[in-house]
C-alpha cells in the first residue's frame, strides 16, 4: 500500500511544473482566449510532444515513452494548473487511450506513433444535441463503411487529425475511427463558454470509417473510455483547483479592507478552509482513480466516478470561490479568475455532466451490494 | 394577511393595466443595464416621460416633488404590470438616480439642489451614477481615496483627482454622486465629503471595464483636475460618510430579486432534456425535483419577504432587516441554478448562446452574473455581517482603522 | 395587500406570549420529558382551553371563540416558541380541521365544542410502517361499520379520546372517526426521538367507526388535511426556530473564548445570520400559507408544501446550530437545546418527511404548467 | 499508487488473519465509549494483552517499550483485519491513554514515569483519561482555571483544586493527564502546568454527565484539595501549554471516521423503504440516488485521505494537513445522513429504536451524535481556524487575551 507519487513522480511533475511556467504563462492561455482565430497554443504543443508528453503512456513500440499512467496523471495535474491551452485531454486522455485500450495492432501502429510525436491531434465525438444521450439514441450512422451524421460539440473537433465518433451500424452501437481530412467532413468552429480550449460541430457526409474495437460492442468501450479519460481528467480538476487555492490565499493576504488584510477575517479563512477541503478530498480519489487506471482494475467504473465527481465539484467550487475572494477584480476580464470558472466548467461537461456521472456510480455500487 | 388586492387596489391594478395597454412603448430595451445603445436610452427616457405625465413614475413621491402622492402597494401594482408586459427593465437606467442618488439630494442636499434636480431626474431627464467604489475601496467604500483639494486662487472651488470604479451607467450619465476625501489627516470615516457632480466636466474620462462574462457594463472614472464648485457638495464637508450611509441604505432596499431565469424557466428546460440515463425527461428525475422544490421554496420565500418589506414601508416602519435577505439568497441561488441548467444540458452545456433572452442563453449569463450579484453592491460577508451586528445585535468586527488618520492606516490596492 | 399580522393579532400574539411564558416555562416541557409516565401538562392543557385557544378557528355555534385562522396561526406560533408539552397539534391543527372542513354537521356539533372545551384530545392515524404509505396500501380495513388494523406512530394517540383513522373499505381509501374509549380499541404508548411529545401504537379491534367525509375519498380527503395541517405546523416551527436564534444569540454573546464573546467571532455571526435568513424565509412562506388556510385559496397545496419544506428546513437548521453555538454544554441534558433538535424532528415528521413533501409540491407546480 | 497490499504486506495480512481466527475474543463490548459496564472493560483488557503478547498492540511502537517496531501499513492492516471481524471498538478504552496521555508521556515526562507508564498502558493494564476541557475552557483550553498551588509544608507537593469536564472513561480509568494553573499572574498560555495523576486519588470526584442524546458516557471530574506530588509533573513548571499541544496533536491524528452506520447501511435501508409516493423503493428514486453518490464520494475521499496520512507517516514525513479534514467533513456528514434515513422512514422516523447496532437505531443514535461530533475534539470553526492557519499560512485571530495576565483576562462561563 502506498497512497501518493513516487520520488521518480515527484521528481516529474516538479520539472514539469518548472517547464510549464515557462512555456505556459497565463499570457499563453490568454493568446488563445482573446483571439478566436486561434484554436491553440501551437508551440506549446509542439514543446509538450518533444518532452514526451503526448506519448508518456504510450509503449516505447509505439514511439511512446511508455513512462506509464501514474506519471501521465502528473501531468495532468500540471496542465490542469495553468490551463493549458492545447489539444492534449483530447487527444490523450481520450483519443489515445481509446486506441491503446480497444484499437488493433494496425490501429495501434497507424495512429499512437503520431500522438506520441504531436502530428495527430485526436478527438471523441458523441454529443448530438442538448442532454444526456445514450449510444442506441444517437442518429449518427454508418452504412457499408461510410459515417454520416452530426455531432456538436466536439472538443477540438475543428482542429482534429483524427476522430473517434459514436455511431449505430447494423450491429447496433459502435466506434469508428475517422480521419478528418476527407472532404466528407465539415468542420464549424463553435463558441463555448471556455474560449481557450476549441471546439465545433462537426458534420460527416459519407466519410469512410474504421471500426474500434468490436461490432455492436460501442455503449460498453464508450463507457470504459469514458471511465480512463475521467481519471485523467480528475487530475487536470484538482490541479487547476489547487491553483485556484493558492492565487485566493495569497490575494487574501496582500488585500486590505478595514484595515486588516482580508484574509485575517474569518469568513475568508473558513472558505478557504473549505476549499482546502475539498480539494484535498478530490485529489484522494484521483489518487485512487490513477491505481484503478494504471493497474486496469476491476475497481475502475466506481473510482473514475467518485475522482469525476470529486473532481468536479473541487474544481467548480474552488473557480467561484477565488473569482468571489478577489471581490470586483474577480470579475474583471484582466484578472484570471474567470478563466478558471470557464475551464472548470469546460472540464466539468466534456465528459457529460455530473447528473450522468452520479447515476453510474450508484449502478456501480448497486452491481456490488448484496441487495 | 391577504395575499390579494383590496378593492382600491384591484381598481388601481384595472386602471394601470388599461393606461398600460394604450399607452405600451413601442420601442424596448434587449439588452443589460450598462450595456443599452443609444436607441435604447432614448426609449427609456421616453417611456419614463410617460410614465411620470400620468403619475405613474416613483409614485410614491410627493406631489410637490412630481410625484404621485401613492401608497407603497400602489408603486408594486404598477411594477408587478410593467413586468407582466416585459417592461420590467425599462427604468433600470434610472435605478441609481431614482433609487440611490436623488433621495440621497432629498435627504442631505440644499433646496436649490432639490429644485434643480428632483424633478428632472422623475421625469428621465437626467441619468445619474453614483460614484463611491474605488480599486481599493470595494467592501471598505470608506477607504476612499480620492481626493479634494481646495483651490489655491481663492474660489472655494475643489478640484478633485483621483478613481472611481465598478460605476454603470457612467458612460451615458449626465450626473454624479461622488464621494471624496478631503482630510486624509483624520480617521477615514472623518475625512469624506460628498459632491453631485457634471458628468461632462472636463478632466472626467470614462472607462468601460471588460468584465469576467465578457461585456462591459461598469465602468472606470478618471478624475484629473476636476473643478467643481463649493456649491456642489452634498452636506457638510467632512460628513461624506453619513451622506453615504443615505445612499447605501437605499442602494439595499432597492437591490433586487436575482438575475435572468428562475425555477420555471430551469423547470421548462427540464421538461425537454432527455432524463438521466435516456428515461424519461429531466423534470421526471427525483434528483431534479427534489432540488426543483426546494428552489420554488426558496424563490417564493424571497418574493414573499420582500411583499412583507413593503406591508412594513406602507405602515410606516422601517423594513431594513428583510431587505438584506434578498441578495444574499438570490446571488448564490443563480449560480447554482445555472450550473444545474449547465449540467442537465451535460457537454452541450458548453455551448455558447449569446441569446440573453433564451433559457440556455439567459442560464449561461446567469453562471457568471451570478459571481458578480454575490459580491456587487455589499459582498455576501459584508450583507451577513449586516444582519449579524444590525439585526441580531452582535458585536462588530474589531477594527484596526478606526482611530487612526487616514494616511496612517496600512493598506495596499 | 397585506403580508403580516393586524394590529389586534398582534396585540393576540403578545398576550399568548406573556401568558406561556407565565404558564409554560421549561420546567414544564422538561417535567414531561423526565417524566415517562406523564404524557402532556394537563393544567396546561385546561388552561390553554379555558382561554379559547383549542377553539380559536371552531365558530361560535359550535363553542369555539371563533377567531379565525390566522389567529390561531399566531398562537401556533407561540406555542412553537416554548416547546409546549400538549397535545395541542394533534387536536387542533389536524382532528379540529378535519371535522371542520369534513364532518357532518352532526359530527361537528358532536366533537366541536369538547375540542374547543378541551375534554375532546383528537389524533389521526395514518401510519403502518417504515416509510412513506399511500392510503391504498393501507391494511386496516373498515368492514360492516367496524375498524380492523394496526397504526404506528400515531401522536397522542396513547391520550386521544378520538381518532380519525385512514382504512380502506369496500368503496376504497376513507377516513372514519373512532371514539378511542371503545375496548377494541388497544394503545401502547411508545418511545419517540421527543419525548415531550406522546405517541402510541394504537391496535384496533372491530372498534365501531363513523365515516368522514364521502365514501372513497380518503385520499383527497386526508391530502387536504395534512396541507391544512402543514400550514399550522409551520408556524409552530417558526416560532421554535426564532428561538432557537435568540437562544444561540443570547449565549454567543456571554460565552468568552480566547478573550472574547464567541459571538464576535464571523463564524459565529455568519452562521446566526444564516438561521436569520432562514427563520425569515419559512415565516414569509408561512404567512402566505396562512392566508390560502384562512381563505381556502386554490393556492393551498402548494402554498402548504411551501411553507412545510421551509418550516422544517428552518427549525432542523436553527435546532442544530443552536446546539452546535452552545458547544459542549448544548449537549447536555441539562441545557435546552436537544429539546427543540428533538421537537424540530418531531414536528418535521409527524406530517410526513420531506421527500414527500417535495413531491407534492412539485405536481402541484406541474399541474400549474402548460407543459 | 498501489492501493494493494505488496507481497509482504500480504504476507503479514495473511498471519493476521490466521491469527485472528484462532484466538478472537469471546467476550465484547457492544456499547458506547464512556458507556462500557465492567464485563466490556474486562475483555477489552484481555484482549489487550492478548495482542501484546503477539506483538500486535501498538504495533509501531519501538521493542524497548513493547511494541512491535512496525510499520504503519502493519499497523493499519491490523486494524482493518480487526474491524472486518467486528472487533473495532475493543481498543478504544484504551485510545486515550495509547493515543494521547501515554504519547505525551514518551515525549515529555522523565526516565521513571515512562519505565513506570508505558508498558502498562499498553498492555491495557491501565485505562488513562485525559483531564483538559473545563466549563469555561472548551476550544480555548488554554484557558483552563483548575489551580495547582504549591503546599504550604514544604514538602513540594501541589494541592488541586477546581473542575474539568466531558472527560470520556473517567469513572472506570486509573490514570489522568491533567492540566492545571500554576499561576494566574502571567499570559494564560504560560501559567499552566501538567501533571499525571492517579484516579483514586482522594479528593476526585467523577459524575457522570446526562447529555443530549440521553446516555451519560462522559463526566464531570471535581478536584477539592487533591493532593499531587511534584515528582508527577509532566515537563516544566509553566510549560504545560506546551506539553498540552503533544497531546492535542496526537488527539487529531487519532480522531476517527465517523459515528455509525454511513452510506453503505443507508443504501440498504432505501432498498427495503417504499419510495417517493408509493414508487418502487428509496434506492430507486433519483434525489436519493444524487445524495448518495455525493455520501459515497465524501466517504471514499476521507477513507482515501487518511491513508494518504499513513503514507506520508510511514516515510517518515508529518502528515497533520489532511488529518485535520476528517472530522469536519464526516462529522457533518453524520448529521446530514441522519436526518435523511429518518425523512426517508417518513412518520416511522420518530420511532425510537433503541438498538444502536441496528441500522435504524443507529441513524437515530447519528442524529445525535453527529452534533457531539462537531464539538468534540475540536468544534469544525477551531478545526477550519487551524486549517486556514497552519496548512494555508492565513493570520491568526486577533487574541485580545494574549499578552494579559490571566486573572485579568475578561471572561464569563
Amino acid at each position: 500500500m502506498n497512497f501518493d507519487y513516487s520520488d521518480d513522480q515527484k521528481f516529474l511533475k516538479k520539472e514539469a511544473r518548472k517547464f510549464l511556467e515557462a512555456r505556459c504563462p497565463i499570457t499563453s492561455t490568454r493568446s488563445v482566449l482573446d483571439n478566436d482565430s486561434k484554436a491553440f497554443d501551437h508551440k506549446l504543443w509542439r514543446e509538450v510532444a518533444e518532452m514526451g508528453w503526448t506519448g508518456a503512456a504510450i509503449p516505447e513500440k509505439w514511439g511512446g515513452t511508455g513512462l506509464g499512467h501514474v506519471e501521465l496523471c502528473a501531468l495532468a495535474e500540471e496542465l490542469g494548473r495553468v490551463i493549458a491551452p492545447i489539444p492534449f485531454a483530447s487527444t490523450v486522455y481520450v483519443f489515445a487511450e481509446a486506441i491503446l485500450a480497444f484499437g488493433s495492432d494496425a490501429q495501434r501502429e497507424a495512429l499512437l506513433p503520431g500522438i506520441a510525436s504531436g502530428d495527430v491531434i485526436g478527438c471523441l465525438a458523441t454529443s448530438e444535441r442538448e442532454g444526456v444521450i445514450l449510444p442506441e439514441e444517437m442518429s449518427a450512422r454508418v452504412v457499408t463503411g461510410k459515417l454520416s451524421g452530426v455531432k456538436i460539440p466536439v472538443t477540438d473537433g475543428d482542429i482534429a487529425t483524427y476522430a473517434i465518433v459514436a455511431a449505430q451500424d447494423e450491429a447496433g452501437p459502435g466506434l469508428f475511427v475517422v480521419d478528418m481530412i476527407d472532404e466528407g467532413v465539415v468542420r464549424e468552429t463553435i463558441k463555448t463558454l471556455d474560449p481557450t480550449r476549441s471546439a465545433a460541430r462537426v458534420e460527416f457526409k459519407d466519410v469512410p470509417c474504421e471500426r474500434l474495437g468490436a461490432a455492436g460492442e460501442g455503449a460498453a468501450l464508450l463507457s470504459n473510455i469514458f471511465d480512463r479519460a475521467a481519471v485523467l481528467f480528475a487530475f487536470e480538476q484538482v490541479g487547476g483547483a489547487d491553483r485556484c487555492l493558492e492565487d485566493a490565499t495569497s490575494y487574501a493576504m496582500e488585500r486590505y479592507a478595514f484595515g486588516r488584510v482580508i484574509g485575517s477575517y474569518q469568513a475568508i479563512k473558513h472558505k478557504l478552509a473549505d476549499i482546502y477541503v475539498q480539494n484535498e478530498l478530490a485529489r484522494s480519489s484521483a489518487y485512487y482513480g490513477a491505481w484503478a487506471l494504471s493497474t486496469d482494475a476491476v475497481e475502475l467504473p466506481e473510482a473514475a466516478s467518485a475522482a469525476r465527481i470529486a473532481g468536479t465539484h473541487a474544481y467548480d467550487f474552488a473557480a467561484k470561490e477565488n473569482l468571489h475572494t478577489h471581490g470586483g477584480m474577480g470579475f474583471t476580464w484582466e484578472v484570471d479568475c474567470h478563466l478558471h470558472l470557464r475551464r472548470a466548467r469546460q472540464l466539468g461537461l466534456a465528459l457529460g455532466g455530473l447528473p450522468h456521472w452520479r447515476e453510474r456510480l450508484v449502478r456501480s455500487l448497486e452491481r456490488y451490494s448484496t441487495l | 394577511m391577504d395575499f390579494k388586492d383590496s378593492p382600491e387596489e384591484a381598481e388601481y391594478r384595472a386602471r394601470v393595466r388599461s393606461w398600460l395597454k394604450t399607452n405600451t412603448p413601442t420601442s424596448r430595451i434587449n439588452r443589460t443595464i450598462g450595456d443599452e445603445d443609444s436607441q435604447s436610452i432614448a426609449a427609456a427616457k421616453a417611456w419614463q416621460a410617460k410614465k411620470a405625465d400620468a403619475g405613474y413614475a416613483c409614485t410614491t413621491w410627493p406631489k410637490e416633488w412630481g410625484g404621485a402622492g401613492g401608497t407603497p402597494t400602489e408603486s408594486i401594482i404598477f411594477e408587478e404590470e410593467e413586468e407582466r408586459l416585459g417592461l420590467g427593465n425599462m427604468a433600470t437606467v434610472f435605478t441609481m438616480g431614482l433609487g440611490m442618488c436623488v433621495p440621497t439630494i432629498m435627504a442631505a442636499g440644499n433646496e436649490a439642489d432639490k429644485k434643480r434636480f428632483v424633478v428632472p431626474a422623475m421625469r428621465g431627464e437626467e441619468i445619474w451614477c453614483q460614484l463611491f467604489s474605488e480599486p481599493s475601496a470595494g467592501s471598505d467604500v470608506a477607504a476612499s481615496r480620492t481626493r479634494a483639494v481646495e483651490a489655491d486662487d481663492g474660489s472655494g472651488d475643489w478640484i478633485i483627482n483621483g478613481q472611481k470604479v465598478w460605476t454603470s451607467c457612467a458612460h451615458y450619465s449626465d450626473l454624479g454622486l461622488l464621494l471624496v476625501r478631503t482630510d486624509p489627516g483624520v480617521p477615514k470615516h472623518k475625512g469624506l465629503t460628498m459632491f453631485w457632480i457634471d458628468m461632462k466636466s472636463s478632466g472626467i474620462d470614462v472607462r468601460p471595464i471588460h468584465q469576467a462574462a465578457g461585456s462591459s457594463d461598469f465602468n472606470e472614472v478618471f478624475f484629473t483636475d476636476v473643478r467643481v464648485k463649493d456649491s456642489q457638495r452634498v452636506g457638510e464637508i467632512g460628513r461624506g460618510w453619513n451622506v453615504a450611509l443615505v445612499t447605501l441604505m437605499n442602494e439595499r432596499l432597492s437591490v433586487g430579486g436575482g438575475f435572468g431565469p428562475n425555477w420555471p424557466e430551469l423547470m421548462e428546460l427540464a421538461s425537454r432534456l432527455p432524463g438521466v440515463e435516456g428515461k424519461g425527461s429531466v423534470l421526471q428525475d427525483g434528483g431534479f425535483r427534489e432540488k426543483l422544490a426546494n428552489w420554488y421554496v426558496a424563490a417564493e420565500g424571497l418574493k414573499l419577504t420582500r411583499l412583507r418589506s413593503q406591508t412594513a414601508l406602507s405602515r410606516g416602519q422601517t423594513p431594513g432587516s428583510e431587505a438584506s435577505i434578498g441578495k444574499v439568497v438570490s446571488a448564490r441561488q443563480t449560480q447554482v441554478l445555472a450550473t444545474e441548467a449547465l449540467d442537465r444540458l451535460d457537454q452541450y452545456g458548453i455551448v455558447a448562446n449569446d441569446d440573453a433572452t433564451s433559457i440556455i442563453g439567459g442560464f449561461q449569463q446567469g453562471f457568471f452574473w451570478g459571481a458578480a450579484m454575490r459580491i456587487a453592491g455589499g459582498t455576501d460577508e459584508i450583507l451577513k455581517n449586516i444582519i449579524a451586528e444590525r439585526v441580531l445585535g452582535l458585536p462588530p468586527e474589531i477594527r484596526l482603522d478606526r482611530d487612526v488618520a487616514f494616511k496612517d492606516i496600512s493598506r495596499k490596492i
